[in-house]
C-alpha cells in the first residue's frame, strides 16, 4: 500500500483520445516516480465531472489532476472546501487561484501554426482546409493557429474551416471523412484534422482520394503512410510529471508549455525521430527548414502569437 | 360434424361465468343459444373455440375427445367463429382478410391470391354469396363486413359454425340474406350455433334452442317442443312484463331544429336536410346504416363540423358551439359505439359514470374530486339500472356488453336534459334490458323531454316513435306518423332503394 | 391470495438471480471480484464520507424524478410527449439567460428566471401540441423532432452571443452568485430537490384528486369517449402539455441554479435525464406515487455504477451493460408496464 | 455558390448517408407494421457495425463481415423479443435498455477482442469496394447518384420494392400487418401475434445489421465507439413519420441523407455548425407540415366531390 493517492479525472471517456491517454500515462509515470497509488476516473457529462471530483476528494486524494478546461467551475467550488487536497488543472487555469490549485497549460496554437506554415508552402491549389470536431473555443487553438500559419507564408491561400458536428462529434469517422471529402472536392489539397475519433475517417479519405493531411497529439503518420504531412505533438505526460513534482516541492505551480518549454512540438522539429516517422514532411527539407526557423522565432519571442481560444 | 360440450365450468375470479354446462351441437341443425347479458353464452362458445380454457369439462368432436391449446387447433379441426365484434383488418382488402391465417402459398411463402379467388368463387357460388374482393374492409358497411366474416369461415371449410350475435347490426335485408346463407349451410350438413337476443329470429330459423341463465343451462330442446313465451320466461326466470301502453300526448314546443344541414360524409356530402323534435315526442330515424344517420348525429352533437345550415337547441343556435356547450344547453347522447365513445374501458365504473356531468358542484370540492360522491352516484345507477358489475371501482372493461350499455344509458338519462339523442340504444342488449331501456325512453317522453332516436332496428323505431323519418343516401326519404306506420311501407322506403346502394352484395 | 403473493415473490427472486448471474459472468470476464463490486456499488450509491455519495444520488434523482413527473403528466393524459429533453433544454437555457440579463435583487431575479424557464418549457411543449392539433404532425414525432432544434439553438447561443469567452468552453457566463440555490447545511446537496418534491406532490395530488387530472386521464384512456361526453379535449391537451413542459423547464432551471450555475452546452442532454425520466415512468406503469421513487432508483443505479467503475476497477462498459441488464429484467417484471403500452397504442392510433 | 454546393462529390456522398438510415428504417418498418414499438434501431445499428468489422477482420471478406452483422443484428432482435414479447417489458424501456446494452457491449468487446480502446482500424479489415454497374453512370440526372456505390447501397435500393411486395403478397408480410393493426383478429384466426412479431424483430435486426455494416465496412473501414452516432434515431423518426410504408420511407431517407450531406457543403459557406446540424430535422418538420397541408387540401376537395 502506498501512502499517497493521485487521482486523474478525465473530462470525457478516454477512448482513443490521444490527449487523454497521455494524461493517463502521465499520472501513472508520476505515481511510479513519487510512490503513489493512482486512479483514473473517466467522466462523460458535466454532472459526472463534478461527481468524480467530489469522489476523488472523498477518497482522500492528495493530488487530483484534472485534464481540460471543463473543470474550472468545479475546482473553483470544490477546492476551497478541500484544503488537504492539491488540484492540478492541465490545459487551463483559473483566476485568483486558491493555494491548493495549480495549473499547466499548453500553447497548441504554436504547433498548429507550424502546420499552417507547411500547408501554405505545399499547397498547389491555393486552398487548404481544416476540420475540427466541434465549433468550440478550445478547438480554435488548432483551426485558427493553422489558418494564421497558412496566411503567414501564403497570404493568397484561402482556408476552409469546417466542423464534424452531428450527434457524436468527437467520434464520428463517417461524418469526418465526409467532411474531408467535401473539402477536397471544394478544392483544398491539404487538410488539417483535429477530430479526435474522426481522424481515422479523414485518413481514409486522404488515401482514397489521394490528398495530404495534418493531424494532432501523437505521431499519426503511420496511420496513413505517404498521406500525413506532419502532426502536432503535445507532451501531456511530461507536463504532468513536472507539475506534480513542483507541487510536491510545495510550489504554487503555474506552468505554460509551448514550443519553448517542449510542451508542444511537431514531428518536423524532432531531428532524431523525423527520419523514421513516416511523415511526408521528411521528404520536403525546405519545408522542414522553414518550420524550424519559424519555431525558433516563436521560441525566442521575435514572433508572438495570440491564444485564439479567447478570441470572440 | 357433431360437437359436444360436457360439464364445462369456467370461473373468472370469484365469478362462475359458466357452470357445469353440457351441450350437443348436431350437424344439419341450427342451434340457437339465448340468455341474458352476462349469462355466459359467449364464454361457453369461447371454450368450444379454444379461446378460453375451462376449469372443468371436456370437448369432443364426433365422439372423439379434444383439447385445444389455441384457436388454431379448433380451426384446424373444422370449427369457425364469427365474433360479436368484427375480427377484421380495416386497412386490408376483403380478399386479404379472408385468406389471412389460412393463406394458400406458393414456394417461398408468397400468397397465391389467384388460387384463393378460385376457391372463393366456388364457395360463393355454392351458397350464393358475392362481394367485391378488392375493396378495403374499412370502406364496407357492417352488413358487408358480416359477409366477410362468414366467408372467412367458409373459406376455411368450417363444419361447425359459431355466430355470436351476428344480426344485431344488420338491416332487415342484410339479415334475410344472412339467414338464407345459414339455411344453405344447414342443408350442406354443417352444424351451426347462433347466439342472439332476438326471439323472432330464433323462432324463424332455429331447429333447437338452449337457454342460459347465470352461467347455467336452464333448458335445451327442439324448437318445435317449445314456444316463444316459454323461452322468454326461461331467459328472464319469471314472467314477461305486459306490453307497454303508449299514452297519447300532444307535443310541446320545438326543442331541436335542424335547418338545411350539410356535413361531409364518407361517400360525399350529407344533406341538406331539415328536421325538428318537440318536447314530449320521440322522433325515430329509420334507415339502412351508412345512409348518413351517423353524420347527422355527429353534426348535431358537435362531434363533426357543419358545412352549412343551422342547428337550434332550446331556441339557441348551436352550430358553432363545441360538444361541451351543447350538452350544457340541454343535450344528452347515447352513442352507438359504447366501447369507444360511450365508455373509457380502462377507467372504473365510477369514473365512467361521472364523466360529462354538468352538476360539477355535486361531485367536486373546488378543484378536487369528491370520490365518495362519485361512488355514490355510480352506485345509484348500478341499483336503478340493475347493472351487473363487481362494484363502483371495477374496470368498465370487465362488464358484459349489455351491462356496459345500461351504464351509458343510465349516465346520459340521469342528466335530465330537454333533448335526448339515442343511437341504437339496445344494441346487443338482452330482452329484459331492452324492455327496460325502452321504458326509460318512453318515460322521458312522457315527462316532456324531446327524444331523437336513431336505430337500424325497425321494430324498435316502430315501437317507440311518435313520428318516423326515413333516411336514404344522405337525405330524408320520407316522414310517417308513428300511429300510421307499418313495417312494409317503411321497410320498402328504406330498403327498396337501399338495394342499389349496395351493388356489391348480390 | 397467499399463493399469488408467493408466486410474485418467487418470480422476483428468479429475476434477481438472473441479473446476478449475468453480472457475475461479465465481471468474471474482466476478473473483477463480484462481492467487492457489489459493495462498491452500494457504497457509491448511498454511502460516502458524510453520505456524500448519497447526496450525489439525490442530486441526480432530483433531476430524473423531475423529468419523470413531467413525462407522467403527459403520458397519463394519453399524450405521447417524448420531447421532454427539448423542454428541459429550453428551461435551462432561458433560466441562465434570464438570470444574466435581468436586473434587480437576487430573489427577484431567481424567481423571475425560474418562472421564465417554466414558461419556456411550457412554450416548447405547446409548440409540439400546436403542431399536433393544428397542423397534424403526430405528437410523438413532433415532440421528438423538436428536441433537436432547441438543442442546437442553445448550443449556438452559448457558443456565440452569450459565450463566456474567458472560460474557453461552450458555456454562458456564471449566473450571479447571489441567485445560486443554497446547499443544505453541512452537505453539498442544493435545495433544488425541494422544488422537485413539491412538483411531485403537486403531480400526485393533481393526478389522483383533481377534476382536471381526472378529465385529462379520461382523455388519455379514450379520446373518443372524452370528446363524446363533452370534455374540452383540445384545451385539456394543451393545458396538460403546458404543465408537463413547465415542470421540465423547472428541472432545467434547477440544474442551472443548483448545480452548474450557468448553461453549459450539452449539460442537460448528455446525461439523458429526459430519457431516464421516461423509463422511470414506464417502469412503474405511471402510478403517480411510485414515479418519484422510480426516479430515485435510476439515479442510484447510475451513481452506483459510476462509483463501481471508480473503485472496483470494473470498466465503464461493464457498468453500462449492468445498467441495461437491470433495466431489462426489472422492467419486464413490472406488470404496470403492460398497461402503459396498451394505452400508448391507443394514443398512437389516435394520432392518425 | 451553387457549384460549391453541388460539387461532384455531393452526388456520390448522398447514397453513403442514405444507405445506413434507409436499411435501419426498413427494419424499423417491419416492427412498426407488426405493432412492435422498437426504438432500439440505434443499438441494432451499432451492434451491426461492430459485428461487420469483427467478421471482416477475421474472414478477410466484407461479405462475411456483412453476414456476421446480419447474425448479430438478428440476435439483438431476439433479445428484444425475449424481454418485450415473452417477459412483457414495455417496448420503450426495452428499447432504451438495448441501446445502452449495445453501447456497453461493443465497447467492451472492442477491448476484449481487439484490445483497442475507442476505435479499431486495421488493414486486415476488408471493406466493400465500389461496384460499378455498366450504364448506370450515364443515366441523366440520377446517374451520378447511383453509380459507384457499395453493394449494400444497391441492396438497400432493392429492399424498398422488395419489402413493399413482401407486405402485399407474402404470408408473413400479411400477418405482420395484421399483428400491427388488429392483433385480436390475428389471434382469433389462430396465429399467435407474438410469433409474428418475433419474426419482424429478427428481420429488423438483420436489416439494421446490414445498415451497420454499411457504416463500418463500406463508408469507412474501421470501428469507433458509438459510431452509429444518432443515425438509428433518424431512422426511428423516418419510420414514425411514414408509419412504416417502404416507399415514403425511401423518400424520407433520401431527404434526410441529401440534407445531411448538403449541410456539410453549407458549412463551407460559413453557416455556423449548429445551424447546419439542425437542417435535417427542420427539413423533416417542413416536409411534415407540407404533407399535412397537402393532405388536408385533398380531403377538403374529396369531401365535396
Ligand atoms: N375474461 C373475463 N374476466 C372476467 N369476467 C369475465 C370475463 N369474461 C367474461 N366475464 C364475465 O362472465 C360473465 C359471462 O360473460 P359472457 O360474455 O359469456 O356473457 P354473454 O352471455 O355472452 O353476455 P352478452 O349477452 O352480454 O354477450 C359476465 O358476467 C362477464 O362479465
Ligand atoms: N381480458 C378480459 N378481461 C376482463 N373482461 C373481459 C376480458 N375479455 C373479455 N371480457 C369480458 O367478457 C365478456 C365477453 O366478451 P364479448 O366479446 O362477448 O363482448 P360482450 O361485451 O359480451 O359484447 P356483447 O354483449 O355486445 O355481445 C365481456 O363482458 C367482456 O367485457
Ligand atoms: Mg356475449
Ligand atoms: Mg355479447
Amino acid at each position: 500500500q502506498e501512502d499517497k493517492l493521485f487521482v486523474y479525472v478525465s473530462p470525457d471517456p478516454i477512448g482513443v483520445n490521444a490527449f487523454l491517454q497521455m494524461g493517463r500515462d502521465g499520472i501513472e509515470a508520476a505515481g511510479e516516480e513519487y510512490g503513489a497509488d493512482v486512479r483514473t476516473y473517466e467522466s462523460r457529462t458535466a454532472a459526472d465531472r463534478l461527481e468524480n471530483v467530489n469522489a476523488a476528494v472523498n477518497e482522500g486524494a492528495d493530488i487530483v489532476v484534472l485534464l481540460g478546461f471543463e473543470f474550472n467551475d468545479i475546482v473553483r467550488e470544490v477546492a476551497p472546501t478541500a484544503p488537504d487536497t492539491e488540484f492540478l488543472i492541465v490545459d487551463q487555469c483559473i483566476e485568483d487561484r486558491p493555494e491548493n490549485v495549480h495549473c499547466a497549460v499548453f500553447r497548441e496554437y504554436e504547433a498548429s501554426y507550424l502546420m499552417g506554415v507547411a500547408a501554405g508552402m505545399l499547397s498547389e491549389s491555393g486552398k487548404v482546409g481544416v476540420v475540427g470536431a466541434l465549433d468550440i473555443p478550445f478547438l480554435h487553438r488548432y483551426t485558427d493557429g493553422y489558418a494564421q500559419g497558412v496566411k503567414s507564408v501564403a497570404p493568397e491561400t484561402t482556408v476552409d474551416v469546417r466542423w464534424v458536428g452531428g450527434e457524436n462529434p468527437f467520434s464520428d469517422p463517417v461524418r469526418a471523412k465526409e467532411q474531408a471529402v467535401a473539402m477536397h472536392s471544394a478544392g483544398s489539397d491539404l487538410i488539417f484534422t483535429a477530430t479526435s475519433g474522426g481522424d481515422f475517417g479523414v485518413f481514409e479519405a486522404a488515401e482514397e482520394r489521394d490528398f495530404l493531411v495534418f493531424s494532432v497529439d501523437i505521431n499519426q503518420c503511420p496511420q496513413a503512410p505517404g498521406h500525413v504531412v506532419d502532426v502536432t505533438l503535445k507532451r501531456v505526460d511530461n507536463a504532468m510529471l513536472q507539475a506534480i513534482g513542483a507541487i510536491l516541492e510545495g510550489e504554487h505551480a503555474m506552468m505554460s508549455l509551448g514550443l519553448a518549454e517542449g510542451g508542444v512540438s511537431a514531428m518536423a522539429l524532432e531531428e532524431d525521430q523525423l527520419a523514421d516517422s513516416q511523415c511526408v514532411v521528411a521528404e520536403h527539407p525546405e519545408v522542414v527548414e522553414k518550420m524550424r526557423s519559424v519555431a525558433a522565432s516563436i521560441i525566442d519571442g521575435s514572433l508572438t502569437l495570440e491564444d485564439p481560444m479567447f478570441a470572440q | 360434424m357433431r360437437a359436444s360440450l360436457s360439464g364445462i365450468t369456467v370461473r373468472f375470479g370469484a365469478l362462475t361465468a359458466v357452470d357445469n354446462v353440457s351441450l350437443d351441437i348436431e350437424p344439419g341443425e341450427i342451434h340457437a343459444i339465448v340468455g341474458e347479458n352476462g349469462a355466459g353464452k359467449t364464454t361457453l362458445m369461447n371454450v368450444l373455440f379454444g379461446l378460453v380454457q375451462p376449469e372443468a369439462g371436456a370437448i369432443s368432436l364426433d365422439g372423439k375427445a379434444m383439447r385445444w391449446a389455441s384457436p388454431q387447433d379448433a380451426i384446424r379441426h373444422g370449427l369457425g367463429m364469427v365474433h360479436q365484434h368484427f375480427m377484421l383488418q380495416e386497412s386490408m382488402t376483403v380478399l386479404e382478410n379472408i385468406v389471412l391465417c389460412a393463406e394458400p402459398v406458393t414456394r417461398f411463402g408468397f400468397i397465391d391470391f389467384a388460387a384463393a379467388r378460385r376457391r372463393l368463387a366456388e364457395v360463393a357460388e355454392e351458397h350464393r354469396i358475392s362481394i367485391a374482393l378488392d375493396r378495403p374492409v374499412g370502406r364496407l358497411s357492417v352488413g358487408e363486413r358480416q359477409v366477410v366474416e362468414v366467408l372467412k369461415m367458409l373459406y376455411r371449410e368450417a363444419e361447425v359454425l359459431i355466430l355470436d350475435e351476428p344480426t344485431s347490426v344488420l338491416t332487415p335485408l342484410e339479415k334475410d340474406r344472412l339467414f338464407a346463407t345459414l339455411r344453405s349451410f344447414r342443408s350442406a350438413g354443417k352444424a351451426i350455433v347462433l347466439i342472439t337476443h332476438k326471439l323472432d329470429e330464433v323462432m324463424e330459423l332455429a331447429d333447437r334452442v338452449s337457454v342460459m341463465r347465470g352461467g347455467r343451462l336452464v333448458r335445451s330442446g327442439r324448437l318445435s317442443e317449445t314456444s316463444k313465451e316459454e323461452i322468454a320466461r326461461g331467459i328472464i326466470g319469471g314472467e314477461l312484463p305486459p306490453a307497454r301502453q303508449r299514452t297519447a300526448r300532444t307535443p310541446g314546443e320545438e326543442v331541436l331544429s335542424v335547418c338545411d344541414l350539410q356535413v361531409s360524409g364518407r361517400g360525399g356530402a350529407i344533406g341538406p336536410l331539415s328536421l325538428s323534435v318537440r318536447a314530449g315526442e320521440i322522433v325515430g330515424i329509420a334507415g339502412v346504416s351508412g345512409n348518413g344517420q351517423a353524420e347527422l348525429i355527429q353534426a348535431v352533437t358537435g362531434l363533426m363540423p357543419l358545412l352549412s345550415g343551422e342547428i337550434m337547441l332550446c331556441g339557441r343556435p348551436i352550430g358553432h358551439l363545441d360538444v361541451e356547450d351543447r350538452r350544457r344547453i340541454g343535450m344528452s347522447y347515447i352513442p352507438e359505439d359504447r366501447q369507444r365513445m360511450g365508455l373509457a374501458l380502462g377507467a372504473t365504473v365510477s369514473e365512467n359514470a361521472n364523466a360529462g356531468r354538468d352538476d360539477r358542484a355535486a361531485y367536486t370540492r373546488g378543484p378536487f374530486l369528491n370520490r365518495a360522491a362519485m361512488a355514490r352516484f355510480a352506485r345509484q345507477l348500478i341499483e336503478r339500472y340493475r347493472i351487473r358489475v363487481g362494484g363502483t371501482s371495477a374496470f368498465a372493461s370487465t362488464m358484459s356488453g349489455g351491462n356496459k350499455q345500461k351504464l351509458v344509458v343510465g349516465r346520459e338519462l340521469a342528466r335530465d336534459t330537454p333533448l335526448v339523442i339515442a343511437e341504437n340504444p339496445t344494441w346487443g342488449v338482452d330482452i329484459g334490458a331492452i324492455d327496460f331501456i325502452h321504458g326509460e325512453l318512453m318515460r322521458k317522453r312522457d315527462e316532456g323531454h324531446a327524444v331523437l332516436l336513431v336505430s337500424t332496428e325497425l321494430d324498435e323505431v316502430l315501437a317507440l316513435s311518435d313520428r318516423i323519418l326515413v333516411m336514404y343516401s344522405g337525405a330524408l326519404a320520407g316522414e310517417v306518423a308513428g300511429a300510421e306506420a307499418d313495417r312494409e311501407r317503411i321497410g320498402s322506403m328504406m330498403t327498396s332503394r337501399a338495394a342499389d346502394a349496395l351493388p356489391e352484395v348480390a | 391470495m397467499n399463493g399469488t403473493l408467493g408466486r410474485e415473490a418467487m418470480s422476483w427472486a428468479v429475476a434477481l438471480a438472473w441479473i446476478a448471474a449475468v453480472l457475475f459472468i461479465l465481471m468474471a470476464l474482466v476478473g473483477a471480484p463480484f462481492g467487492d463490486a457489489l459493495s462498491a456499488f452500494l457504497q457509491n450509491a448511498f454511502g460516502g464520507r458524510r453520505f456524500s455519495y448519497l447526496m450525489a444520488t439525490l442530486s441526480r434523482a432530483a433531476l430524473i424524478a423531475g423529468m419523470a413527473v413531467s413525462v407522467m403528466l403527459s403520458f397519463r393524459a394519453g399524450l405521447f410527449n417524448i420531447g421532454g429533453e427539448g423542454q428541459l433544454v429550453a428551461g435551462g437555457l432561458v433560466a441562465a439567460l434570464a438570470a444574466l440579463l435581468l436586473p434587480g435583487p437576487p430573489l427577484f431575479v431567481l424567481t423571475a428566471s425560474i418562472l421564465a424557464a417554466m414558461l419556456a418549457g411550457a412554450g416548447w411543449a405547446l409548440l409540439a401540441g400546436a403542431l399536433h392539433l393544428y397542423v397534424g404532425v403526430p405528437l410523438l414525432v413532433g415532440s421528438l423532432l423538436l428536441n433537436y432544434p432547441i438543442r442546437y439553438i442553445a448550443s449556438y447561443l452559448v457558443a456565440h452571443p452569450f459565450r463566456d469567452v474567458q472560460s474557453g468552453m461552450v458555456q454562458s457566463h456564471l449566473v450571479p452568485q447571489a441567485t445560486w440555490l443554497p446547499y443544505f447545511p453541512g452537505t453539498r446537496l442544493d435545495i433544488g430537490i425541494l422544488f422537485i418534491i413539491a412538483a411531485s406532490l403537486f403531480a400526485i395530488v393533481y393526478s389522483r384528486a383533481t377534476v382536471h387530472g381526472y378529465h385529462a386521464r379520461m382523455n388519455g384512456l379514450s379520446p373518443a369517449f372524452a370528446r363524446t361526453v363533452g370534455l374540452p379535449v383540445r384545451k385539456l391537451t394543451l393545458q396538460t402539455l403546458a404543465m408537463s413542459g413547465a415542470i421540465a423547464g423547472l428541472v432545467g432551471a434547477i440544474a442551472v441554479f443548483g448545480i452548474h450555475h450557468r448553461y453549459i452546452d450539452g449539460m442537460l442532454v448528455q446525461p439523458l435525464y429526459a430519457w431516464t425520466g421516461i423509463i422511470a415512468v414506464l417502469l412503474v406503469g405511471m402510478i403517480p406515487w411510485a414515479v418519484p421513487l422510480s426516479g430515485l432508483f435510476f439515479a442510484a443505479i447510475q451513481t452506483g455504477a459510476a462509483g463501481m467503475e471508480r473503485s472496483a476497477g470494473v470498466p465503464k462498459e461493464i457498468a453500462l451493460v449492468m445498467q441495461a441488464v437491470i433495466i431489462l429484467f426489472v422492467a419486464s417484471r413490472v406488470s404496470g408496464a403492460l398497461v402503459a403500452s396498451s394505452e400508448r397504442k391507443a394514443g398512437a392510433a389516435e394520432d392518425a | 455558390m451553387l457549384d460549391l454546393l453541388f460539387d461532384p462529390s455531393f452526388a456520390a456522398s448522398v447514397p453513403r448517408f442514405v444507405t445506413p438510415i434507409l436499411l435501419a428504417a426498413l427494419g424499423g418498418a417491419l416492427c412498426e407494421r407488426a405493432g412492435v414499438f422498437n426504438i432500439a434501431l440505434e443499438g441494432f445499428l451499432l451492434v451491426g457495425a461492430f459485428a461487420a468489422v469483427f467478421g471482416s477482420f477475421f474472414s478477410g471478406s466484407p461479405y462475411l463481415g456483412a453476414l456476421a452483422a446480419v447474425m448479430a443484428g438478428t440476435a439483438m432482435g431476439l433479445v428484444f423479443a425475449e424481454f418485450n414479447l415473452r417477459r412483457g417489458g414495455d417496448a420503450i424501456v426495452v428499447s432504451i435498455a438495448i441501446n445502452i446494452l449495445a453501447a456497453g457491449l461493443t465497447t467492451y468487446l472492442l477491448r476484449a477482442v481487439f484490445d483497442a480502446m475507442g476505435a479499431f482500424s486495421d488493414p486486415a479489415i476488408a471493406g466493400f469496394g465500389r461496384v460499378s454497374i455498366p450504364g448506370l453512370a450515364s443515366l441523366p440526372l440520377i446517374g451520378p447518384f447511383l453509380s459507384g456505390q457499395s453493394p449494400l447501397f444497391y441492396l438497400a435500393l432493392l429492399a424498398v420494392p422488395a419489402l413493399s411486395f413482401f407486405f402485399a403478397r407474402h404470408r408473413l408480410g400479411l400477418r405482420i400487418r395484421a399483428a400491427g393493426e388488429n392483433p385480436a383478429a390475428l389471434e382469433a384466426g389462430g396465429v399467435g401475434r407474438r410469433r409474428v412479431q418475433l419474426y419482424a424483430l429478427m428481420g429488423c435486426g438483420a436489416l439494421c445489421g446490414l445498415g451497420g455494416a454499411q457504416l463500418s465496412i463500406a463508408n469507412v473501414t474501421l470501428f469507433v465507439e458509438n459510431m452509429s452516432a444518432g443515425r438509428g434515431w433518424i431512422a426511428v423518426v423516418a419510420v414514425l413519420l411514414t408509419r412504416g410504408r417502404p416507399w415514403p420511407l425511401f423518400i424520407i431517407a433520401v431527404i434526410f441523407g441529401a440534407v445531411d450531406s448538403l449541410s456539410f457543403r453549407v458549412q463551407g459557406l460559413g453557416m455556423p455548425q449548429q445551424f447546419t446540424d439542425m437542417m435535417p430535422y427542420l427539413a423533416t418538420l417542413a416536409v411534415l407540415v407540407a404533407l399535412s397541408w397537402w393532405r388536408r387540401g385533398r380531403t377538403a376537395n374529396g369531401g365535396t366531390l
